[in-house]
Order: C-alpha cells, then structure tokens, then sequence
C-alpha cells in the first residue's frame, strides 16, 4: 500500500472545505469575543442608569411609580438581554465547534488524499560544530536574558513592608507605660502557681489548722484524679483547674470546688511528636493560669491551650517543640490582660506574652539560659515586674512592652525554685548549688543586701513575709532568715523533704513534705509549731488557698479542707 | 550567516511570545462585582446630629466577662449579668450564677430575678436561690419584669409572655394568637423579646416582626399599640426590632435596634422624641444593646462588644 | 519552613476541631403545620474516579502497544482524540498528570496534605510506562499534548539550536512551580493551564486568550505548550532518555535513504554522525573541559541572580502580597483601600503578626530563589555539556528524550518488515 | 545490539529511577488522609463577592445556602428586600438579589418562605450580608459539590481575603449552620 499516493481533485476539494470551515470558525472566534468583550463592558446588572434610578427612588419620599416602572422595565431588559446573549453564546459555541470539527475532518482528509512527500536531505541542517557554536551563542542570550529580567524584577520590586519595620524599629523608643498592679479579683483568687502573683502569699487570712483525712473530719471532699501529671491546682470562683498528660494524650479537668465533681475535662490534641522527659518531670509538670475569664494549660510538648470556664476552646497553640533533659517545667502566669510564658530550653530560651483572649503574642523577649523555674509577678512601687530566674541570673521585665528592667547573676545550677518577694521592695532568690540572695530593688539594678549558702532550696521555692525569709529543702530542712540582715533565726529539720513550696497565710505558714504531711507553723522569728497532719499520700503539688478552704493535690487525689 | 541570523529570529520571536504572554497573564485580573453588588448601610447610618440629645459619660465597666443581661433596680443599683455572675453597681458586690444569665429584674424588696435562657433562678435578700421550672420545652427566655403582684418572663422561643406570680407556680399565659380579642400574636423572627412594666400597671411588650410595641393589661387583654417600620430614623429596621426597650419615668420609650445598631427615644405615640445614640457610636455589627433607665433619666446601654455598660445623660 | 507547616498544621487542626454551635432559637409555631423544604446538600462526584484509573492504564498500554508494536500513525492519532474526549472534554481536564507533580510536591512538604490514590497514579504511571515504552503518554493520553497534536495542521521546523536553548523553560517553570507549592504560595501549573478553559468550556478572559494563542501558535509550532514548558515533560525526558523499549523509526535495519529526516516537527530525529569527525577531537575534548569547569561558576552565578529575586518570587505569595499592601497603605501609598486590606483589618491581626509571618516567607523564598537560580544554572551548564559531546551513530534514530513518539516518521520508513 | 556493559548500566539506572518514582510517592503518602474537597466556613466569609467571579467555572459553583431552621421567616427579610425597599413586594425594585435567584413564597401570616433558585444564583453573597446583618444568619454561602470540579487548587480560595475557604474530608462535604437540617443529596 502506498501512503504517499496523491489524489489531487479530492485533496483540493478537501483542502478547500478545511480552508472554508477554518475561515468560518475564526470569523465565529472574532464574533464571540467581540461580544464577549462588549457583555464585559457593558455590564447590565451594574448600568449606571439602573444604579441612577434607584437612587432617585430611594431618595424620593413617597412611592414614585415611574421610576419603580421604570426600574421593571429596565430590569426585564438586562434580564432579556443577559438570557438571549448566553442562548447567543451557547449557539455560537456550538457553531465554532461544529465549524472546527468539519476543517478538523476536511484537513486531516487533505492530508490522506494529498500526503506530504518526504524531503530528502536538509540542506539547511547544520553541523555538530555550527551547531554547538550556534547553541552556545543562543544559550549566552537566553542566559543574559533571564539575567537582566531578573535584574529588572529585583529593581522594580520595592518592598513597603521593609520601609515600615525599618520606620517601625526607629520608632520604638517611646515609652509604654508599666503596669501598676494585678487585678483585684486575682488577689482573692488562686490564679496561678503560689497564688496571685506566683510568690506562695495569700491574701486571706484564715485556713483550717485541724482536720483528719481519715476520719474525712473537716475535709469538704475529695476525689480522685483521672490522668497524673506534677502541676497544682488553680481555683477562680468554684472552679478548680488541673491538667495531666501522658503518652496517650493531655487534657485539662475543670473540678466544682464546693462539690469536687468534674465540670468537664478538654483533650489538648498535639500536633508534634512527644518528646523525651524524665519520670518525675512527666508531660504536664506547668502548673496552669487563669485571666479571670479563661484558663490556660501548657504541656510537654509545647502545646499551649485556652479554655474558657465551660471548657470550650478559645485558641491553641504550639511554641515549637521543647528540647529539655526533664521536660518543660516553667507554670504559666496572667497579669489578667496576658499569659506570660518563660520558654527557657536547650536550644531556645525566650519569654512571651500572649493576648489572654486571642493568643496572639504581644512581645517576645529572647533570654540565654535554660530554667525550670517559674515566672512571678511582684508589685512594686514602680509598677509591676515578671521576674524569671535562669541557671544563672535573676531578670525582670515589664510585663507590658517585655523589656528587660534589670538583670542580676545569683543564681547557678539547674534551678527550679521561682523567686519569693516580701511584698516590700525585696526580692529573694534561692538554689542549691547556688546561694540565697536577698535583692533590695532600687531605681536601677538591685542591690544585694545578703548572701547565704547554707540550707538551699532544690524544687520548692522559698517564702516571704515581710521581715522574714523561708526556705524548705530536699532534705526536709526549714529554715527561718531575718529579711533585712540574712541572719538565721531557726533551722528546723522534718523527716521528709519538700517538693511543694511553702505558702503564708495570714500569720501561719503551711508546707507538705514528700510523704504528705502539711507542716503548719507560725511565721514568727522563733520556730511555733501548730500542727503536723498526714495526707495519707504522697504531695508533690503546691496546695491552693481560697476562701477559708485548702486545696491539695496529692499523688492520686484532690482534697478540698474546709467548710 | 543565513543559518544564524534565522535561528536568531526564531529565537527572539518565541522569547517575545513568552515575555508578551506573561506581562499579559502577570497583569490580568479578574474583574470584580460591580456597584449593584455593594450591601451598603451607610446612608441610614448617618444621623443628623441635631437630633442627637443624649451625650455619653463614663461607662460602667464590669469585671465579668459576656456581660449580658441589665437592669437598674427601684433603689438605684445597676445590675449586670455576664458569664457566670451579676455584678452590682456601684458597690463592688457581685454573685455568682450557673451559666451566663440571658435578663434580670430586682423587686423592690432586692430580691433579685435572674433570667437564664431556659428558667428562672430567684436570690432573695440573703442570697437564697430558688429555681423556677421552665416554662416549657422550647424555653428562650429575653426579658424579665417585675411589679407589685407578679413576674412577666418574654419568652422568644414559645413568642409568649408568662406571668408569674412571685410565689412561682403555673404561669398564665399572655400573647397567644386570639383574633377575636384582637391579639395578633408575637412574630419573633430571632431571640430578641422584649418587655416593661409600665407606670400604670400595664405590660408593654415589643412584637419584634411587626415594629411594634403593644400594651396588655395584666390578664392578657390588649391596650394599645404602635407601629413603625423604616430603615430612616424614625422607625426600626430590619427584620425584628427594636430589640430593647425601656420605659422612661415619663412613660416615654428608650428602643434599641440591631442591625443599625442606635438607641432613640419615642414619645407614647410612637413618634420620635429624639435619638440618644447613633450607629456610629457602636461596634458594626453589636446585637443585644440591652438598655435600662433610672429615676433620674439615665439611660444605660449594654454594649456586649464592648464589654461596657454605657451610660448616656441628657445634654443640659 | 518546617515550623510554617507545623504552624498552618495546628491552624487547620484547630478550625476542624470546632464544630459548629447549634443555633437553639426554635423556629415559629405555624398554623398551617408548614414543614421546611429540605436543604439540597448533593456531594462530590466519586463515580469515575476508579474509572480514570482504568482509562489511564488502559490508554497507556494501548499507546505502548501500538508505538511499539502497531505502529501506524492513524491508530495512534485515534487513540489521542479519544484521550482528547475522555480526559479533556468529558472529565474537564481534571486530574491531569501534569498538574499531579505539585501535589506529590504538597505532599513531601506537609505531609497533612494527603494525596488520593488518583493523583498518585496519574503522576506515577506515565513516568512508568517513560521508563519502559517512551513517552507514549505524551503521544496518545496527555489531553494537553492531544489538543495540541489535533491543532498540528501545518507544523514548520524550529531550527534544532533554537530548540535546544528554548528546552531550559520547562526547567524553570518547573523549579517555580515547586518553590511556589513548597512555601504554600499556589499551584501555579493549575493556574496557568492554557487548554483548561477549552474543556471546561469556560475561563477567565486572560486564560482563554492564552489557550486561544497556544492554539494558533500550535498550527505552526507543533506542541509549543509540550516542548517549551511543560513541567512534567522534564520528568518524562528524563525517564524516557532510560525507556527500555524505545519506539524506532525503523521495524529493523536502517538503509539510511534519509527519507525520514524531514518528517518529525518536533526536531527529535538525530541524524548519524557523520564517517569523517567534523573538528579535530583535542579540541572537542578542550571545550568539553572548560565547559565543565565553566559549570559551577554559571551555578553560582545563578544562585547569585536567585538571591536577588527575593521581593518579586516573594510576590507570589498571597500573604506577602497581603503584608506589602498593608504596609503600604501604611505609608501612604495606595489611595484607598482593597478588599484584601478590609478584610485584613476586620479580622483583627495585629500588623506585626502578619508582617512576621511574611518576613518569615519572605527568609524562605530568598532560601528558595537561591536554589531556584542553582537549578537553572545547573541545567544550562548540563544542556552546554550534552550538546558538546558527540554521541557516535550510525542509523537515524529517534532522540530517547524528546521523541513524543507520536508515529508520524513510521510511514515516512520504506522499511516495513 | 548495544554491548552488554551499557545495557547493565541502563538496566541499573532505570531501576534506581523506578526506585526514585516510587519513594517519591511513598513519602508523598506518609499520611493517607481522607479524600478532601473545598468548603467555605460560614464563620469567617465575610461576602466579599470574589465567589462569584473567581471560579473556575461560570456561573461559580459557590451558591447560597438557606438554614430553614435557623430562618425566622420574616415579612420584611433582609436578604430578600433592598435595605431602602418601598414595599415589601416582589417587584424588581425591592429586591436585593441582582440576579432574583431568591424566591418568596406566603406560607401564613406573618410567614414567608425564601427559597434559592440555584440555576440563577450566582454566589455573590449579597443576600448573606442582609441576613447577617438584621436576621438569623440563615443564609451563607456554601461550594456546590455537584457543580464544583474540586480543584488542585481553588481559585476561590487563593482570592479569599478572610481565608474561610478550606478543605473539608469529602464525607462530610458541607459546613452547615445547623444540624437539625433535614437533607437530601
């Protein structure tokens, strides 16, 4: 068979009906686009005239038959005009279409009946070497093409944002005013670790001194935690906040505080892999914080979650995965407007404010070194500051703008004490392998009025009132100090150590040991017992004080002592 | 020469082409919806500020969260309901609820009615709480009143209102389509109803979905009504308001809209007396501008996107 | 990068995790016992989906057996209209393979974004049956290269350097595609797909002028969109150059009658070299040297370019575009405001969020441009390598990577049997 | 016949490239997630119009949505009527909808019906303002997944300005206000 036979009066034929029905499709082409174009143009449903004449009827106080008439009818047309122009169009389509098969069809017959001969020999191909000279050049172009387009695009492209951060960072100078102090309703609550303002100081008076936990004699309630975890509970109003984690997942339980039954309980999803932490840290040792209106819950794995009081979920998020021998240990605290978060870990140490409602960050302040202590708001005569303690310095910062007030080196070892106020212009920082310093604030860097090394804290933090200073030891050593001096004004040795720290009420200082004994004794220069009682289990957490009642989180339980 | 100069020709038309389609793909934009797309209020959000008689002062500001639910009690105190508590102004006093309250009233005695969506919780002077059954399944309870004799609960979700007397017990029924005694029935598009007592004993009731405000005498009968729907000033707009109301000592009405978020005064007639703040002045988009009004003729708005009580006087 | 998709992760896991709050508010009683109509909520097609799976593979051994086998033109051109019809005009040219490769790239870089087995299939089992059979994918399956091979009419010759330098675009659009799913600024092949407004029938005006264009070019030029950007057909060369079975212009020996020579439009018939060496070879062998020593330098030099592409590739990404626009509107500079820019501010960010996010992008489409030029350098400086070296042949033999073997040279071969 | 060493090395390299292919989709893989399609959340569209001009298709495959049960069934409907309407009459004049895709039917006094004609709706999301603003919300904007050709990529979505589109497991394709929607598909 041969497929270069040439039919000539045929192939023409058929050349000519392809060429015929090219020319008619690309007349339709033209058409179509045209009106497509004048339909762009035109926009009926947007006619200035239409957007007049309502105007006029809108404007007009009574009811202006006219222009309602008029608006009809001029509605009807562009509804008209718009239907009879898709009819227009789809027909059109439907033309063009047919019109390109029959040339598709006459074409590809044209070919069969009047077939290409093959050309013998390209006179015009180059040779390897034209070639390779030609190629060269011709990639040189496209080279030096791209070049100076890519040039141009660099040029061109001006950044705004640039300009503005750029405008932004000579602007920052101005002064954002501090704080003056922590709401009122925090103060009669238990908002954080150690209480409002994270520094173990209660501002009611009374608790009990006399119950048995056997006999359930002035114990309100008590119940059973779901999940373990090492943090404390938080109480606002009757509500009581706890979280737990493992490797199955991390929740966040919310506990009536009359009746201790479970409101609720939140599941945090984790979108990151579990990092390794030591047994006794676990994946929920932070302690949560509350705003007042939401509560906050940060986990192991950098997971950070607001609830609100229901349970519902504000906003969550993740402040990169940890990297840390034992797990992140630093609790969350709130001045009520944020949710300060000291994120000091191995290969990242900064601290952070959150917007309490949105989560967003308000600031962000890089720090050096890691820490497993927790934050604390203190008030000062200047305003309040977020001290944070790290494996060697003390630091404050604004808790408005983040910037750092001052900074002092005291501190050494892996430190997870937090630092103790007496409410007083002095600051008390503490750790083992370190020493105690008593910081007396002024306006600038702080002074430090003592120093002393002898019975140092490891995990509790130590304790404040206004003339003395507690520190309770891994080796269940209490010590008593002269504030202003650093003189010893007691030492006292129990049977076990304390994890939990010590907390003041009114006069009376109440501290657990490991086995679960609440140690309460005056916060008096001399050392006056009042009472020892047994939990029955062991205590870890630092127990919360609210309205005349004791919140303590044991190993497997949750007590409530009180009326 | 021949061979170069054409591959040079082929090659800087083909660039040109790809340059040419890029700018032009680069550049084009979809073209938008044009005017007649807009959803524009701002016409009716202008207001002629000589008809503005009320100037804001100091807003409450309350330490709960979703504040939602206000009402001035007969010896003067504000009360506010929000997220699990009702404060009380001025005294820093506050009790906590279970839930977000959706109404208040207090009596004259302080016992203070708490209106959740679904029920009504009492606390008496020393905090005693009693709690009412609800009123029914579909229970969505808006508004409270109190007077001498009885307690009328708005209720969006069944469109009546139940009047209580203050023992509890069964509640009668008022607002039930009954075309014989002229009773048209409360069309309530969405969960805004409103109610007051007015001086003279009588219930005054809005009906959302006809613009209205109508009055009933306590056994249900109706008194009057008016009506007026406009998107101008003059009337309410959208499909259910006002959404809040207040009698004046002068027997005279404080309404609040949604939607065109404003707070006007309208004589007994329905007329208007006078606007007491404009849309402007809210938040786009606040719904549940609760008012109240004191003996003095204060009036407090509930600006739940603020979290304010706004309080607005008469300009001297 | 990573913490960006860690950061849209929790975002999208977060926005699933909320369910809607039923709205309690009763509707109104009615007299008439009224009961509302029912929500029509139709869901996806999933009816053919299996069905494209089948058609693939079954056209793809179909064209593997006719190229290799049949081989005769007009059955192979029969099997591209049916392509045509089926993947183009019947299923809106949509999932194409071409296309698939950003969503292999969507899935390598966030693995949240999960890719269905019909998108894997089709990027997977074209590049197959390359390394096997050739690109018969291109030559009777691809829709694009189908509509493109039926609008062929009268195809002219690309002189052969011309064609060379102008396959580095593929490359590029390529590298941009990819740098722009893996910083999440769009998929652009989607977005630029000149013929998918034929089969839809309906695209934006721009697009259909571009398709109209690549249509009209196509008469012309055979496969403009084939030969001078399509992304996928760089992998498809590059598997194919491996085919083990290749398609032959002839069933055996060649007789060298040359008559084949002026037969492929696509310049992928590679001649025998000629018996006499056409240069002396030491300095062939000299230029080959310098060009490979020439190589790292054109890679730094495109990396140096890629690094100042930063603003504009940037620019690609809505959020940068977003952030620029707000800042300058800050300054000043845009007389009102866009829709971008209401929203922005209706959603109450804060500036700095979304200005941190887009210096973050920003830091990855500089990272980004960097490669983006190394790849281009890299690519020039192999394209100046391979054409350099002179590959001994004695028959005319289709070029493995660039042969579409589409069968037009088969009739053209005297050789039959 | 090629030598035999060059076929080995081709034989090789094509195996490490079948090999490469299929890592490549393997790892592409990790996570067998569910088949995805695009839907927009009511929650955060704020109606800007770009449904309707931005789809792939014409008209877009974005249409409005009406919750009856979550519709109060208003006289004076805002989605319905022009927010300076004279009357509440079906005239063309009143109506808010460019395209009158939104029927108004009496069901009994005060009650009326709004049903979306979507051969004629056009997903502008004029409607939805006007329900937003003075009614239930019972109206919103939803992708149409017998229309919509589910996109690599949507259009849509790259043009949203709120980001409200997103992608949703294609077994529960649609973001409806209210659960208590009776439905048919």
């Amino acid at each position: 068979m041969n497929e270069f036979k040439q039919r000539p009066i045929p192939g023409l034929i058929a050349q000519s009906v392809a060429g015929v029905a090219a020319l008619f499709s690309l007349i339709l082409c033209i058409l179509l686009s045209a009106d497509f174009v004048r339909i762009q143009k035109m926009d009926p449903l947007n006619d200035p005239h239409l957007l007049e004449l309502r105007e006029q009827l809108a404007n007009s106080t009574d009811s202006d038959e006219a222009a309602v008439e008029q608006i009809r009818t001029f509605d009807l047309y562009a509804r008209r005009a718009f239907f009879s122009n898709q009819e227009q169009r789809r027909t059109g389509g439907l033309l063009l279409l047919g019109g390109a098969v029959v040339c598709f069809v006459a074409f590809k017959f044209s070919k069969l009946w009047k077939p290409k001969l093959p050309a013998i020999g390209k006179s015009e191909t180059p040779d390897h070497g034209e070639l390779n000279a030609l190629f060269r050049q011709l990639m040189a172009g496209t080279g030096v093409l791209l070049v100076v387009l890519s040039l141009f695009l660099a040029f061109s492209v001006q950044s705004d944002l640039a300009t503005v951060l750029s405008r932004q960072d000579e602007g920052d100078v101005e002064v954002v005013p501090q704080a003056s102090s922590l709401p009122p309703a925090m103060k009669a609550n238990w908002p954080s670790l150690r209480g409002p303002g994270g520094i173990g100081v209660t501002h009611g008076s009374i608790a009990p001194t006399r119950w048995d936990v056997e006999t359930g004699e002035g114990v309100l309630w008590e119940t059973e935690l779901p999940v373990h975890g090492f943090n404390s509970p938080i109480v606002w109003g009757n509500r009581i906040f706890m979280s737990g984690a493992d490797e199955e997942g991390q929740e966040v339980f919310c506990f009536d505080a009359d009746t201790g039954k479970p409101l609720w309980t939140q599941t945090v999803k984790t979108s990151v892999e579990l990092p390794e932490v030591s047994e006794d840290t676990g994946f929920a040792a932070p302690t949560m914080a509350t705003d007042g209106t939401r509560v906050f819950a940060i986990f192991a794995t950098g997971d950070l979650a607001a609830f609100d009081f229901e349970g519902k979920p504000v906003w969550q998020k993740n402040l990169g995965l940890p990297k840390n021998p034992y797990g992140m240990g630093s609790s969350l605290i709130s001045d009520g407007t944020r949710l300060f978060v000291q994120y000091d870990h191995e290969d990242l140490q900064k601290v952070v404010a959150l917007d309490a409602a949105t989560g967003r960050p308000v600031w962000e302040t890089p720090r050096k070194h890691i820490s497993w202590s927790s934050p604390a708001l203190i008030e000062t005569e200047t305003g309040v500051q977020l001290l944070l303690n790290d494996e060697e310095n003390v630091t404050a910062y604004d808790p408005v703008s983040g910037k750092q007030l001052w900074t002092l080196e005291c501190l050494g070892g892996e430190v997870a004490p937090s630092p103790a106020y007496n409410g007083n212009g002095i600051v008390f920082v503490a750790n083992e392998y370190a020493q105690a310093s008593a910081l007396k604030l002024t306006e600038g860097s702080p002074e430090i009025l003592w120093q002393y090394d002898e019975y140092l804290p490891e995990i509790s933090s130590p304790l404040a009132t206004e003339n003395l200073f507690f520190i309770t030891t891994s080796a269940g050593d209490v010590v008593c100090l002269d504030a202003a001096t650093g003189e010893v004004k007691w030492e006292q040795e129990f049977d076990d150590g304390f994890n939990s720290s010590p907390i003041l009420v009114g006069t009376r200082i109440y501290s657990i040991d490991l086995e679960g004994v609440v140690h309460i004794f005056e916060a008096a220069a001399e050392y006056k017992p009042i009472a020892s009682i047994e939990m029955g289990e062991p205590v870890y957490a630092t127990p919360a004080f609210v309205n005349g009642r004791i919140y303590i989180r044991g190993d497997e339980n949750l007590y409530c002592i009180g009326k | 020469m021949k061979t170069t100069t054409k591959n040079w020709v082929w090659f800087i038309g083909i660039m040109a082409l790809i340059l040419g389609a890029g700018i032009y793909l680069g550049q084009s934009r979809r073209t938008e919806l044009g005017k007649r797309f807009d959803y524009s209020l701002d016409e009716y959000r202008q207001v002629d500020p000589a008809l503005i008689r009320y100037i804001e002062g100091e807003p409450l500001i309350p330490t709960i969260g979703k504040i939602s639910a206000l009402a001035v009690a007969p010896d003067g105190k504000i009360y506010v309901g929000g997220e699990n508590a009702v404060q009380v102004f001025p005294e820093p006093e506050k009790f906590p609820v279970d839930g977000t309250p959706t109404c208040l009233a207090v009596d004259d005695d302080g016992t203070v009615f708490v209106g959740m969506q679904d029920h009504v919780e009492i606390r008496s002077r020393g905090w005693k709480k009693t709690v009412w059954a609800s009123p029914g399944e579909k229970a969505y309870l808006t508004s409270l009143a109190v007077d001498d004799w009885y307690v009328y609960v708005a209720d969006a979700g069944n469109r009546r209102v139940w009047r209580y007397k203050k023992e509890g017990g069964k509640p009668r029924e008022i607002g039930k389509k009954d075309w014989a005694n002229g009773v048209r029935g409360f069309t309530i598009p969405s969960a805004f109803f409103d109610i007051d007592i007015g001086t003279d004993g009588s219930l005054w009731a809005v009906n959302p979905g006809h613009h209205a405000l109508e009055n009933y005498r306590p056994d249900g009968m109706p008194i009057t009504a008016w009506e007026n729907s406009s998107f101008t000033i003059e009337g309410f707009s959208g499909c259910c308001n006002p959404s809040h109301f207040a009698l004046m000592p002068d027997s005279s009405f404080v309404t609040a809209e949604k939607g065109l978020p404003r707070v006007k005064i309208h004589n007994q007639d329905g007329s208007l007396r006078c606007v007491v703040a404009a849309p402007d002045q809210f938040d786009e988009g606040v719904v549940g501008l609760d008012v109240a009004v004191d003996d003095l003729g204060r009036i407090y708005v509930l600006d739940p996107s603020r979290n304010h009580v706004r309080v607005f006087e008469e300009k001297q | 990068m990573k913490r960006y998709v860690l950061h849209v992760f929790a975002y999208v896991f977060l926005f699933c995790g909320a369910t809607f709050a039923e709205f309690r508010f009763p509707m109104p009683e009615f007299a008439t016992g009224y009961e509302h109509p029912a929500v029509h909520t139709p869901g996806p097609s999933n009816v053919m989906v299996g069905w494209d799976i089948v058609v693939l593979l079954a056209t793809l051994s179909l064209a593997a057996f006719l190229v290799l086998k049949r081989r005769k033109r007009r059955e192979i051109f029969l099997l591209t209209l049916f392509s045509l019809v089926y993947f183009g005009f019947w299923r809106n040219g949509c999932v194409c393979s071409v296309g698939s490769v950003q969503n292999i790239m969507a899935g390598l870089c966030d693995p949240g974004h999960g890719v269905p087995l019909t998108v894997l299939v089709f990027f997977a089992a074209p590049l197959i049956f390359a390394l096997f059979f050739g690109r018969v994918f291109c030559a009777a399956v691809c829709p694009l290269g189908a509509i493109q091979e039926a609008v062929a009419i009268k195809p002219g010759n690309v002189p052969l350097a011309v064609e060379k330098v102008l396959s580095i675009f593929p490359y590029i659009y390529l590298g941009l595609a990819m740098l722009s799913v893996a910083m999440g600024a769009g998929f652009i092949i989607c977005q630029y797909d000149p013929f998918v407004g034929f089969f839809r029938m309906g695209a934006s005006f721009s697009m259909l002028i571009f398709g109209g264009l690549m249509l009209v070019l196509g008469i012309f030029v055979a496969r403009p969109y084939c030969r001078f950007l399509c992304p996928y057909g760089v992998l498809l060369n590059w598997c194919s150059k491996l085919s083990r079975h290749h398609a032959t212009i002839t069933p055996t020996d060649c007789i060298q009658c040359e008559l084949c020579t002026d037969s492929c439009p696509y310049n992928a018939i590679n001649e025998p070299t000629p018996e006499k060496a056409p240069e002396d070879r030491g300095k062939g062998a000299w230029r080959l040297g310098i060009l490979i020593l020439l190589v790292p330098f054109i890679v730094l030099l495109g990396v140096g370019v890629g690094s100042l592409l930063k603003e504009p590739l940037s620019r690609m990404h809505p959020t940068v575009r977003l952030a620029e626009r707000i800042a300058g509107e800050e300054l000043g500079r845009y007389a009102e405001t866009n829709i971008e820019s209401e929203a922005f501010r209706a959603s109450d960010t804060p500036d700095e969020a979304l200005y941190a996010e887009a210096i973050e992008l920003k830091a990855g489409f500089g990272r980004g441009g960097k490669w983006l030029g190394a790849f281009i350098g890299l690519v020039m400086g192999c394209k100046l390598i391979a054409v350099s070296i002179l590959r001994k042949r004695t028959d005319y033999e289709p070029d493995h990577g660039t042969c579409y073997s589409c069968g037009r040279c088969f009739k053209y071969c005297p050789v039959k049997e | 016949m090629k030598p035999k060493g060059k076929r080995d090395r081709r034989d090789f390299v094509r195996g490490a490239a079948a090999v490469l292919i299929g890592g490549a989709v393997l790892s592409a893989t990790r996570s067998r997630s569910p088949r995805w399609v695009w839907q927009i959340d009511p929650e955060k569209c704020t109606q800007c119009g770009r449904c309707a001009t931005h789809c792939v298709l014409a008209p877009s495959a974005v249409k409005c949505f009406h919750s009856y049960s979550i519709c109060g069934y208003c006289d004076l409907c805002g989605g319905y009527l022009r927010p300076d309407a004279k009357s509440r009459n079906t005239g063309a004049e009143n109506q808010l909808c460019p395209t009158a895709a939104i029927k108004r039917t009496y069901i009994e006094d005060p009650y009326f019906q709004y049903t979306i004609d979507e051969d004629l709706c056009i997903g502008c999301g004029i409607c939805v303002e006007g329900c937003d603003v003075f009614g239930n919300g019972s109206m919103y904007l939803q992708v149409k997944h017998n229309l919509c050709v589910n996109c690599n990529e949507c259009a849509i979505a790259r043009a949203c300005p709120s980001d409200a589109f997103e992608r949703v497991p294609a077994s529960e394709p649609y973001l409806l206000k209210s659960d208590r929607e009776r439905r048919v598909s």
